[in-house]
């Protein structure tokens, strides 16, 4: 009953995680960024199922499954807290890229302290 | 007629993967994301995963891509970005990185393809366990029990990322669309409760068949994100306690349940026999709750103001009250 | 009777396909929005034939899910996500 | 049994006519509105015959009332949502095209 | 029930402590101080435990590996441990201070997020350390990685969200990596057990890769050149207790994980080519880092590109413990050099954040005038740490340097020697630079804030403690000898 073939579903996730490499290496807009680890993290639960599927017993190996579920929620709370961070840095930043690290640090060298490179909100 | 339709739908996903990430117009990205998300959920029903479609379905397409399409549409509406530095010689070529990545895909279609020899697992060894699991669902069995601490820390990751999302800033609220839209009320009058049921019997069937706390969670996560988008529960949210008690109780219960099993039994979380599925009902249905809080508060994307904060409730951040709407 | 099921799932999913083609023909169209009540009908039609010709009943549960879940989405889209104009597409080329 | 399983295979075939002219609909029609009609209305009548002819099949009662509860959501969802969609694009100043006028 | 309770405090105590910090949150800090508390006595029994009767396993849930998930105690872990809970401590004291809701509104906020963020970590890496499987190792770095995220971003300014977010996407793609690596090694062997897996794991294609992928995630994670770009912004712009925490435990974390890979889990799958390679970026490391320190204008990037170097010198360990002798010489100098690490580096972070928070904010080094005279303590503290880093004895440093020279020479590998030595006179040089700006008398510009004396004494405690770990590195080593791998300890009458 349980036809498949197994190495498409392989291949499919092999190419899943390389895209989401390719774009988060590519690219540098923050959601793109975000799309890319999120497709990547499903190329990677498709090698695991798929796996999981081809054991000999009855039923599919419940392991991965697990272990996939919960990939799934740690993966919509990375893209949350990163989509807000990302939004954040917006807002600080005006841009939706990451600026190059030198540029990063010598932005703050002086670090004022005043309160108006302060994160926003953080002061109500 | 399955290899062709496996065929076609493998190629449909990478090519939409690719779409998704590479289109020049990032909102029509994410909607290639959410299509994705579609596809792969109907790939898990083709490999008998019922248990991770249910939650991708959920979980995979849905939230996640209305994650993503709020905040796209809150990063566009603060403006475009300032004229880009030049970052002549910074980067990695572009051709450097397709090459090193095709390297990569071949290795590894290489390794995962050599795998087919070792179909092994641990599929019966679960099964064997199973009648002293206290549930009849060995994914449950898994996620429940047999590795119950992973799933502990995971609960942990999700208070986590609240307790960031809030650290990080104010939410910015929906405004109220209940009178530009008339026809909205009556849908959430249909769809509200029905997810809220359908949330209680994926939990309660989790122990038996597919489903369980996460996916329950992320049914009533979507609930509670069409109750915000439909302008309510901002009352609710400002209650001091009310709110941070459900998001953490799933988290408390689990650690009470560990060192409660730790003192009756001795090791943690290693149920008291004959009593396993109660356990696991109630760490489970603790877990719903707060799992459904956070799905819907990461919607939300910030912390709501709360009574004694000192702030005017109808003052939002970016004063945007009605943000929602646009121009 | 199994092939019939997975040769309307075939039908189905090559629908899917082709609507897409729609949505992505210009961008910063409002025909994005389109795709949504494409996955929830056609979706679910493909959830239900595809579970049906393989013989599990679960799917059920998980077209139930995805249908609640487009709703949700639906709404998402329409309230908070309209299109821009497509006046800030990214040059990706660089 | 027989009967069943042809009046099944007669629906789903009906099913798939109908999803299929209404993604034609949507590659062919000329504005958002006229595509949304494609899109609800077919599809929905496609998603419908798709259920009569599974319940058909089905092996217990908690799978037909599963089966018209999904149907009752999608298309709560979906007469709703093109409404929402409908009045978002005539808000934003989209013109229905008139007959003729291309 | 022996040993339950200390697992079960270990892990569950912070976690529980973090739920109740961030419902109320005003008990925050006692939360933390209970939680120190209990963190510190059920280590000590712990370590009781492990002197007496040796190896501590504890299996939750009562199923055991393969199906289960193990926790485990051994020297290796225990010393770990010992690191984590006296930072941990430490930096607790330390932010009792530093966080001052009357100072600003920022502040209360910082604080009031802090401390769940804070112990949310703490719990992370003592599940991290004493966790024996690598699927639940995933869960666990991911935890930690949020975590440490999140406290990187409380500081709130542009350049600490900037690096707060490029490190959350490095971090989780290289989580991404593991886990595939995870998924390949779970088909091949049917376990995720370290210590099943050292007996089922044969060599092959499919088991390389994956541990070229789960190594190349761990890697970037702990910052190894060329993976280490997103460490100095990231430890230079969080707030002073977190950079303590962050370069002093966080990036030991994965490196730990590492050395369950390679030297538990797949000792008979790594070649020696493979550990040569990690040696060589770790001396490349040493030497860039190092570099890179000497010419920073501002202290904490300074610190920052310190702990690039130093972590260099952790991976000297790879090619110097496979080695034909020598190995367990080489195993035991990488530990204590890292735990000297830690503890240094805690302490100039902390010392420097003294420093920076009594001018406002400003850290530019030429402008660390009157440092010695204004806060004495810090500038001794830092000067100790510094000692420690040099290597000078009787410092950790030294005795962990000492150990790698000695097992160098052994195994026959003498250019790491010379790359301990070059990176041991630069290191010199970038204190020495501190040093120099910090004892020149001048005007101070600007008003000068007091800091707390728990503060600088906390910084001080730290300093010491680095400093005269030569004299604790007997004990540490017979620690680390309690259920350290066998590959480490050749039977008797040569290389294997």
């Amino acid at each position: 009953m349980m036809y498949f073939d197994d190495r498409l579903y392989l291949i499919a996730g092999a190419a899943l995680i390389t895209i989401g490499l390719y774009a988060l290496l590519a690219h540098r807009h923050f959601l793109r960024r975000i799309l890319a680890l999120n497709v990547m993290g499903s190329g990677v639960f498709m090698v695991l199922i798929t796996y999981s599927a081809r054991t000999a017993g009855s039923i599919p190996d419940p392991v991965p499954h697990a272990m996939v579920i919960t990939g799934i929620v740690v993966s919509i709370c990375a893209t949350g807290l990163a989509l807000v961070l990302a939004e954040c840095v917006q807002a600080l930043t005006g841009r939706t890229e990451l600026s190059d690290e030198r540029e990063t640090s010598e932005h703050t060298g002086a670090r004022p302290d005043t309160s108006d490179e302060q994160h926003q909100d953080q002061s109500p | 007629m399955l290899y062709l339709f496996d065929l076609v739908l493998l190629v449909v996903i990478v090519l939409l993967a690719w779409r998704s990430l590479n289109d020049a117009d990032l909102f029509r990205g994410t909607v290639s994301f959410i299509a994705l998300g579609l596809l792969i959920a109907v790939a898990w029903v083709r490999l008998r995963a019922p248990d991770v479609a249910l939650a991708e379905a959920a979980v995979g397409s849905g939230l996640t891509g209305a994650l993503i399409l709020s905040a796209l549409v809150r990063m566009r509406r603060r403006g475009r970005d300032a004229p880009r530095p030049n970052h002549a010689g910074g980067a990695i070529p572009r051709r450097l990185i397709g090459v090193l990545l095709l390297a990569l895909f071949l290795c590894l279609c290489g390794a995962m393809l050599r795998l087919a020899q070792w179909p092994e697992g641990l599929t019966e060894t679960a099964l064997a366990e199973l009648p002293a699991s206290g549930v009849s669902n060995p994914v449950t069995a898994v996620l429940l029990n047999y590795r119950s601490y992973d799933t502990l820390l995971e609960v942990a990751v999700l208070l986590l990322a609240i307790v960031g999302v809030w650290s990080l800033r104010r939410a910015e609220w929906p405004g109220d669309v209940r009178e530009s839209y008339p026809l909205l009320m009556p849908l959430l009058r249909i769809v509200l409760p029905t997810l809220v049921l359908a949330a209680a019997y994926v939990l309660w069937i989790g122990t038996s068949k597919p489903g369980g706390a996460f996916q329950g969670g992320a049914l009533a996560g979507g609930a509670f994100v069409l109750m915000l988008l439909g302008g309510f529960g901002r009352r609710a949210l400002r209650h001091r306690y009310r709110m941070r008690v459900a998001l953490s109780c799933g988290l408390l219960v689990f650690i009470a349940a560990s060192v409660g099993t730790m003192l009756l039994t001795g090791e943690i979380l290693r149920y008291p026999a004959g009593f396993a599925g109660h356990w696991i009902l109630a760490i489970e249905a603790a877990a719903l709750i707060s799992i459904a809080c956070t799905l819907g508060l990461l919607y939300l994307g910030g912390r709501p103001e709360e009574a004694g904060d000192g702030t005017p409730v109808n003052r939002s951040v970016n004063g945007s009250k009605n943000g929602s709407m646009g121009r | 009777m199994s092939v019939l099921y997975t040769g309307a799932a075939l039908v189905l999913l090559l629908t899917v396909v082709l609507g897409l083609v729609r949505v992505f023909r210009k961008p910063g169209s409002a025909d994005s929005l389109l795709a949504v009540l494409l996955f929830g009908s056609t979706g679910v039609a493909l959830l239900l034939v595809l579970g049906k010709g393989l013989g599990w009943s679960w799917t059920l549960d998980v077209a139930l899910a995805f249908a609640l879940l487009t709703a949700v989405l639906g709404v998402a889209f329409v309230l908070r996500g309209w299109p821009g104009d497509g006046t800030d597409v990214e040059d990706l080329r660089r | 049994m027989i009967v069943l399983d042809v009046l099944t295979g007669l629906l789903l075939c009906a099913a798939a006519f109908f999803f299929v002219s209404g993604t034609v609909g949507l590659l062919r029609l000329p504005d958002i509105y006229s595509r949304l009609h494609a899109l609800t209305k077919a599809d929905n009548v496609g998603l419908g015959l798709t259920v009569v002819a599974l319940m058909l099949q089905a092996e217990s009662w908690s799978e037909v009332f599963k089966l018209v509860l999904i149907y009752a959501m999608v298309l709560s969802a979906s007469a709703t949502v093109c409404y929402l969609i409908g009045n978002e694009a005539h808000r934003r100043g989209q013109r229905p095209r008139r007959s003729g006028a291309n | 029930m022996s040993h339950a309770g200390s697992f079960a405090s270990m892990i569950l105590a912070p976690l529980a402590a973090a739920t109740l910090a961030f419902i109320f949150p005003r008990l925050g800090r006692w939360l933390a101080f209970g939680t120190a508390g209990a963190v510190s006595i059920a280590f000590a029994r712990l370590t009781r435990l492990l002197l007496d009767g040796g190896v501590q396993v504890h299996r939750v849930g009562g199923w055991g590996a393969p199906l289960g998930i193990d926790l485990r105690a051994d020297g290796l872990a225990v010393f770990m441990l010992l690191i984590t809970t006296a930072i941990g401590a430490a930096v607790m004291l330390y932010a009792l201070r530093y966080f001052n809701a009357r100072r600003s509104p920022a502040e209360g906020h910082q604080e009031r997020y802090f401390w769940p963020l804070f112990l949310l970590l703490w719990s992370a890496l003592n599940a991290l350390l004493l966790s024996t499987d690598i699927f639940n190792l995933y869960v666990t770095l991911e935890l930690l990685g949020f975590s440490a995220v999140l406290l990187i971003a409380l500081d709130g300014r542009r350049a600490a969200l900037t690096a707060a977010l490029r490190y959350l996407f490095v971090s989780l793609s290289a989580s991404l990596l593991y886990l595939l690596g995870v998924a390949i090694v779970y088909t091949r062997c049917a376990t995720v057990d370290l210590t099943l897996l050292a007996t089922r794991a044969q060599p092959g294609f499919p088991l390389t890769i994956a541990i070229a992928l789960m190594t190349g995630g761990l890697l970037v994670k702990s910052a190894l050149i060329p993976g280490h770009f997103w460490l100095p912004p990231a430890h230079a712009n969080a707030p002073a207790p977190v950079s303590a925490l962050l370069s002093a435990l966080v990036v030991k974390g994965s490196f730990y994980i590492m050395l369950r890979l390679w030297f538990e889990a797949f000792p008979g799958l790594i070649t020696p080519a493979a550990g040569n390679l990690l040696g060589g970026l770790g001396a490349a490391a040493v030497i860039w880092g190092a570099l890179n320190a000497l010419f920073q204008k501002r202290l904490k990037l300074l610190v920052a590109y310190s702990t690039v170097a130093q972590l260099g010198y952790l991976f000297l360990l790879f090619p110097l413990a496979a080695g034909h002798e020598g190995r367990f010489t080489a195993w035991s100098g990488g530990l204590v050099f890292l735990a000297s690490h830690a503890c240094a580096k805690a302490a100039m972070f902390l010392s420097a954040g003294n420093v920076v928070r009594a001018r406002g904010g400003r850290d530019e080094i030429a402008h660390l005038e009157g440092m010695s005279s204004l806060q004495p303590i810090s500038t001794f503290a830092f000067g100790l740490a510094g000692l420690s880093l040099i290597g000078l004895p009787p410092s950790g440093g030294f005795a962990g340097k000492w150990l790698l020279l000695r097992a160098g020479l052994a195994a026959g590998q003498g250019w790491w020697v010379a790359v301990i030595l070059i990176g041991s006179l630069l290191a010199a040089a970038y204190v020495a630079r501190v040093l120099v700006h910090g004892f020149t008398r001048a005007p101070v510009p600007g008003p000068a804030r007091p800091n707390s004396p728990l503060m600088e004494w906390t910084a001080l405690a730290l300093a010491i403690l680095a400093a005269g770990m030569g004299f604790l590195s007997v004990w540490l080593t017979d620690l680390l000898q309690v259920g350290a791998p066998a590959i480490l300890i050749p039977p008797a009458g040569g290389a294997p």
